[in-house]
């Protein structure tokens, strides 16, 4: 071998001859002898982990992963495989937004900084709350905070929590980690039919209530058709309204301002990330009220030395780095690439654009049902309810048998009951849900 | 430099919603009912060209990895290796994370390999992948050592541990876990003062959270005494990962009696930083506190036939502390993660310590400024001394490189905390103290004035926080 | 700006080679004796990182399509959809040029496609996609000229006919060729004089090229007579595509009457430049041509069976004029092409040209400089009158704006050759406008000290072509 | 639809209320108005193809595609399959360098320029001739421009031009069409084992030869032996030595100003670019006497107004959009990305990894072709001559029948005889080779 890179890390840059020079400099006779670790502890680099090429990892990679069948997934609840436009890769790979750090400098960070600027807007727009922040991990530890913001809000009035029964179990157990610091409890009220049944919820609710919990569209893709009295008695018992949604379903459902939300949570990144096995974006909106027990980062707008516009991080003494144990969250590290895929496939949409694919999905839902509804043995939908873009469908035979061979013949559904299935359309093509439909008649026959 | 207008400066477009009667299958109205839909949506409506210049102009008022040297602190700012983009980028790799585990065994092997890698590198017994951020994992090690005293009885321990000069992120965690946290003071070399460890811990003590290499860069010589005391005491001992670059191949903390670390990939693992995440925090542990980590994790299942290939499963450990994430964590992080440590192997991961270790130590040679403390691995702390660090960062930037980050560790009057990192080349180096150098000869005056040559001047910090302005619609009344 | 040191600057580093006795399978030495080798090879040797830097700094000092409009008459800078780039970058698009053809149906039938897409759009009957850029198409639109003369016992013609306000290409491809250029001057309207026309035509006329609209985006109105006059002649009508954008769906080259005609991809069809190149240009000819067209093209074989795929073959043309390109061309253009064409689909061509003709007649109106000629199409030819073209072109650099085109065509004193492309907003233009006028209203010894805000200043053109230094080895004295 | 951008082209901006205003401006009442097109040319609009989304559009980009059978390449013969590190594309896709034009106005170019004329200096220290070109469409048409360079400096001696009978069909003919409008006429001369027949290229040569072509490795894959012979024969006849090539063979092979090449041509993209079918990138380098008569641009060092380093096209009086119908080429458009993706990778390799790789191949072509020789049926090399990374290989069966079974077993390999295929290791992992002599045995066993 000639190179001078051929062995070690292949981003270290160093030559021999550099080597040579700086341990000189610092006077060293060797790198380990800058090493201050005691004998005892010391450990001999034997890892058993090959080192390969990059052509051989990238093999290695596409190996592994060609394991995963390939099958049209018709499954949501709460992740979606929406077209992402290429637009989006192309700009948002930019190392110059991918490889930066937080924008702790923010002359230097003014892209960035606009862009989650842009992406607070967008938020703002979608929820009709003046304030969003720039990314939670995702929605299930997003709705956590939530309850910790109520924690801290309300804490003089109780300690339940008011959560559906419906709710995916995911997200309520992130939801019970991030109380378990708290008094607080998580307790589930009735759901009828696919949405709140709001007698149940009324029975539950009492001054002991600080955060009532709410979804649109709910996991089963239903909507909520009674959210404004949910606020109200949200209000009426002084209890945190916390909403979750997602920005697809925000431009054409009701606006949460307009029904008394306090919180909105949700996964954002429904827009800007293919499905990424689960990877997301935590949506946090809020009431001015709350600015300042807000988790996570915020960017505002400010001024430079010349007083031409610019951008910068603020309102951290919020922050862990700052205020320590008394921070609204332990949050650092966040989301912000995502946050900014978010935005720009939102820009690439439009208004317009992202109205028309929730009114497309609710017709090709609708019809989707229609359709599987007309096979003998499957009832669809299940709620006599609207849905956004996914439903639930009642199968005579096993519903975990039929998914079996539904993915057997390259469909991938959710099993959410006995006897019942989940069907999304989101990112499916027409001529997929004909062959689906197909592949159902054949299942159940 | 130009400044790029918003995008609502470049159009605002409402659209009105509504008009159908809830049941038009094909109509052109509405296909819900009014009273299940908001009125109208207000945003910008702009072609892909514009849009693509806009995000292009933003781009460019961006200091990255590729800018030039990013020596922040704590913050491990290596370069990101291009081809773990190709990875993640698999369309294989998109998979919705409630397909059946059958359908998914490529996701699964390569979660468990990662698993196992991890293990190895921080010698401990089994790891979560789930926790999507350091803090994240920290959060995760916290509820878990909760778990394990509660599950043996103690759970009346209430008080958790944390060194003065350990990261924010370990004080909100320990408070987020509901834990009272117990400040710990450093001794006159910048380590575990151990007569104020001993004075701290008690029946009621937890954890103690350490960083080793601490935030000084120093090795906590003392490791195995502290172990033992905090273990004699009943708790457990945490590490945090955010300093693991400077140990690779050379130390690892399951060896030095830590029953709980977090790593961090974005650091460690050269995953891009994304202008603040997404990261991941995979989360390590010791055999006794296993049963606690979150649920799912991946194990291999038995095998079927000899010679057959390994099959994957998820399972949920026998005490398992529950979720912290919605599903699998930042499963396009993790994938990243894997394909460095892949590509580096022993030699490349012991080769990256080695050479950030040796970069810290020949900066801190060639900078003017004072540097307390030491022997120092991957990172300084130099003090400004006169000067305010905040300012000399500010200056550096019109050198044309990134500051160190400043006023942190506090322990160090005017810190300016500084980590080269190992993929930086002696003559980038030499630039870097150069800026230093040239900012330490400056009066006040012209640090105050700085950055003279960025895009942005000084940003008003008061100003923004004082009247926050959050959103385009804040700004309404402006343009 | 700063500037970014040459590679060689950064390093230099001389391998030695030899010291093989040649036969060595897996000895250290050479594997070849070292009668066979070079001594040494000296580059830079530089790591990963190192070369991001470079290149990303590199790129920060060029303008492309996503910085700002590029309105370079004659060049049609569109904007360049990323998509077309994921196709190409699809790893099924990587084959080598001498797999079977029945190994490679999927490349076959794309460039089927795409023969068949540009065939209709020009109006032509058979389509080689060979030719890697305009000027070799040009050449194929010569060479099947000479060898259907050729075949048809005209060989005698032997000159080609080419307006004075055509592009360089044009008489560069018709010399080297072999043919005399007879150039042909333009009428006071600045289209083709058809008495100057029918005065060159003669026996000895091979072909006369044109382009439609021409250099100054007028429409040749006569172009039925003209065919007819070159038609009458024995000549044959060459279409020089590069115009084509003004036309999409209105008017087709077929139809005019020309023979023969290439398309620049990289203008029409929006595949990127590439600053220089890569580009494609495919030939259309009517059907009497098609015997001469480069080999191989492909077709759809006979069908096998009912309701089978249909597959594809190359064949060679019964009287080819063989191979303009070593291979099949600029493949992965011709594949970004393809998939332009078919997102646009009838529609969004059509659109395509309307709205390249809306903004070159819009930012015509906006602009203070004279525009002599018109009605125009998809761009225009504005005089700068008293001041030097040339450097309002500097000037405008200034105003954060790319130039047009200047000097040419020759028949505008002081060229300022635009067109904007479909792709520019209303504001856009505005906004270029304004930087046309702001320039427009400046004295001369500004515009000579133009640019001051680029990257470099004016650049001395009379020191690089007096003392030519092609490389950094003739930089070796210097630093 | 909401959109306003809904139908159209995607990429043209204009909002209904834009057009208005400015149709208005120009004073027309329809866009139709501006055409300036006679009726009886006027064309309906009907081509026929169908508008898709991107999302569609891709899709059938790659159904197509994957009718493409996935096998591989054992192929060489002047085109090849390096791996390409990620770095290049990530890099070169950058917009600016992708999307920018030529560079005419250096002051936004500098950027590019600088990475050309790095390209140039690479060619430059691989063929040790002081100027190369910054790009040729490929190597057939860099050996066709060459062959009209040796028109212009030697039209008084002669007419003849000498390439090697076993030169591929699709370079000759290619250099036919070039010379098609000159007085040249191409001839061949013989080669012996895979490399020159000296003794018949010495009969073959009198002063009628204006231009002599030889290649290293040759077409066979072998390596020339009596270069320097070939130059001094063509010192003697006045003619031009052109000599083919690629960067990799370069960085290990003899030095062409050191065997008294005149001019080098040769597909320089076999770094940067992976296999497409054939798209290429022209090497052309040539002495300092023939600057002026060089085709295509050149980049060159000059100063800026603050005598501040500075690069720009120089010498463009050479070419087309200058002097017309006197120029050295008719190139206009060329391969310029193609060159920086080649500086690029050339970078990333370093010169160690540049003879490494080649080295390596030299090793890896020998061992395959001694494993191949083992087969009964089989004989490897067929040459006696040493081989930089592919070589020809007899079959006792008939060639083509056994490269049409191993692609049935996915390796593709060239036929160039009725009992000779042609083996190339270039970019073939080891383990497939392994597997490659496995299927071999298997096929003519």
């Amino acid at each position: 071998m000639h190179g001078s890179h051929a062995t070690g890390s292949p981003y270290a840059p160093h030559t021999e001859e550099d080597r040579t020079a700086m341990l000189e400099a610092v006077g060293a006779d060797s790198v380990e002898d800058l090493f201050d670790v005691p004998d005892e502890v010391a450990f001999d680099g034997r890892f058993d982990i090959d080192a390969r090429s990059e052509r051989e990892t990238r093999r290695l990679v596409r190996s592994l992963l060609a394991r995963n069948d390939e099958v049209t997934e018709l499954l949501g609840r709460g992740h979606y495989g929406y077209y992402v436009p290429s637009l989006v890769d192309h700009l948002a790979d930019r190392s110059e937004f991918l490889t930066s750090y937080t924008q702790y400098q923010p002359e230097v960070s003014q892209g960035f900084l606009q862009a989650l600027f842009e992406y607070q807007s967008l938020l703002v727009e979608l929820t009709g709350l003046p304030i969003a922040n720039c990314s939670m991990y995702d929605a299930a530890t997003a709705l956590g905070e939530a309850a910790t913001l109520a924690d801290r809000i309300r804490d003089t009035t109780g300690h339940r929590v008011l959560v559906p029964e419906l709710l995916r179990e995911e997200r309520r157990s992130t939801l019970e980690n991030y109380v378990a610091g708290t008094d607080l409890v998580v307790e589930s009220y009735p759901v009828e039919d696919g949405t709140v049944d709001l007698a149940g919820l009324e029975a539950a609710a009492d001054e002991e209530v600080v955060m009532i919990y709410a979804e649109n569209p709910t996991v089963r893709g239903t909507i909520e058709e009674r959210l404004e009295a949910v606020g109200d008695l949200a209000e009426s018992t002084d209890a945190l309204f916390v909403l979750g949604s997602d920005p697809i379903a925000l431009s054409l459902l009701e606006r949460p301002a307009d029904v008394g939300a306090d919180v909105v949570i949700g996964d954002a990144s429904v827009l800007g990330l293919p499905t990424s096995y689960g990877m997301g974006l935590g949506l946090f909106a809020t009431r001015e009220d709350y600015l300042r027990q807000v988790p996570g980062r915020l960017v505002g707008a400010s001024e430079d030395a010349t007083d031409r516009r610019a951008y910068t991080l603020t309102l951290q003494t919020r922050e862990q780095h700052i205020r320590r144990e008394r921070a609204t969250s332990n949050i650092c590290t966040n989301q912000a690439w995502v946050a900014l895929r978010t935005a720009m496939h939102a820009a690439v949409l439009g208004p317009s654009g992202m109205v028309d694919l929730a009114e497309r999905d609710v017709r090709r839902a609708r019809d989707l049902a229609a359709r599987l509804d007309e096979i003998v043995g499957v009832k669809a939908p299940v709620h006599d309810r609207h849905h956004l873009r996914e439903f639930v469908a009642r199968v005579d035979q096993p519903a975990r048998a039929v998914a079996s061979d539904l993915e057997k013949r390259g469909f991938a559904v959710h099993v959410v009951g006995d006897h019942e299935i989940q069907v999304c359309v989101a990112g499916v093509p027409d001529e997929r849900l004909d062959r689906f439909v197909a592949a159902l008649e054949g299942v159940v026959r | 430099g130009e400044y790029e207008p918003l995008l609502s400066a470049k159009d605002l477009t409402r659209v009105e919603i509504g008009g159908g009667d809830g049941d038009s299958g094909t109509g052109d109205g509405s296909p819900l009912p009014d009273d299940l839909t908001r009125n109208s949506l207000e945003l910008p409506e702009l072609s892909e060209p514009e849009l693509a210049r806009h995000y292009t102009r933003l781009s460019q008022m961006i200091y990255g990895i590729d800018s030039g040297p990013y020596p922040l602190g704590s913050c491990t700012m290596k370069y990101n290796p291009k081809f773990t983009e190709d990875v993640a980028a698999l369309p294989s790799a998109a998979v919705h994370p409630d397909r059946s585990e059958g359908s998914v065994q490529g996701n699964l092997e390569l979660l468990y390999r990662l698993q196992d890698y991890l293990g190895r590198i921080g010698g401990m017994d089994a790891v979560t992948l789930q926790p999507p951020a350091g803090a994240a994992g920290e959060f995760v090690g916290i509820r878990v050592a909760a778990a394990y005293h509660e599950h043996n009885g103690e759970g009346h321990r209430d008080e958790v541990i944390v060194p003065e000069s350990a990261h924010g992120t370990n004080f909100a965690t320990a408070a987020l876990g509901g834990y009272d946290v117990v400040s710990l003071p450093s001794d006159d070399e910048g380590r575990v003062d151990l007569e104020a460890l001993e004075a701290a811990l008690s029946e009621n003590t937890a954890a103690l959270m350490l960083t080793n290499p601490n935030t000084l860069g120093l090795f906590e010589r003392d490791i195995t005494e502290i172990a033992e005391l905090v273990h004699d005491a009943g708790g457990l001992l945490y590490y945090d990962g955010a300093n693991l670059n400077a140990l690779l191949g050379r130390a690892r903390p399951g060896d030095m009696g830590f029953d709980v670390m977090h790593y961090n990939v974005h650091k460690t693992f050269a995953t891009p930083h994304g202008g603040g995440g997404p990261g991941a925090g995979p989360v390590g542990v010791v055999d006794d506190l296993a049963p606690f980590l979150p649920a799912p994790r991946v194990r291999q299942c038995e095998a079927e036939s000899t010679g057959s290939e390994p099959r994957y499963e998820l399972f949920e450990p026998e005490h398992t502390i529950g979720k912290v994430h919605g599903f699998h964590g930042n499963w396009l992080v993790l994938l990243k993660a894997f394909a460095y440590i892949a590509r580096l192997g022993d030699e490349g991961l012991a080769d990256a310590s080695a050479s950030a270790v040796l970069n810290a130590n020949y900066l801190a040679e060639r900078i003017e400024y004072d540097v307390p403390y030491g022997p120092f691995h991957h990172e300084f702390v130099a003090s400004a001394g006169e000067q305010d660090a905040a300012d000399v960062a500010k200056r550096m930037l019109d050198y044309g490189v990134h500051p160190p980050t400043t006023k942190w560790p506090e322990i160090v009057p005017e810190a300016l905390m500084t980590e080269p990192t190992e993929v930086e080349s002696k003559d980038t180096l030499d630039r870097l103290a150069a800026a230093f150098n040239a900012v330490a000869g400056e009066d006040d005056a012209t640090l105050e004035a700085a950055p003279e040559r960025t895009t942005a001047r000084r940003i008003d910090q008061t100003s923004a926080a004082r009247s926050p302005r959050l959103s385009w619609h804040h700004l309404e009344d402006e343009s």
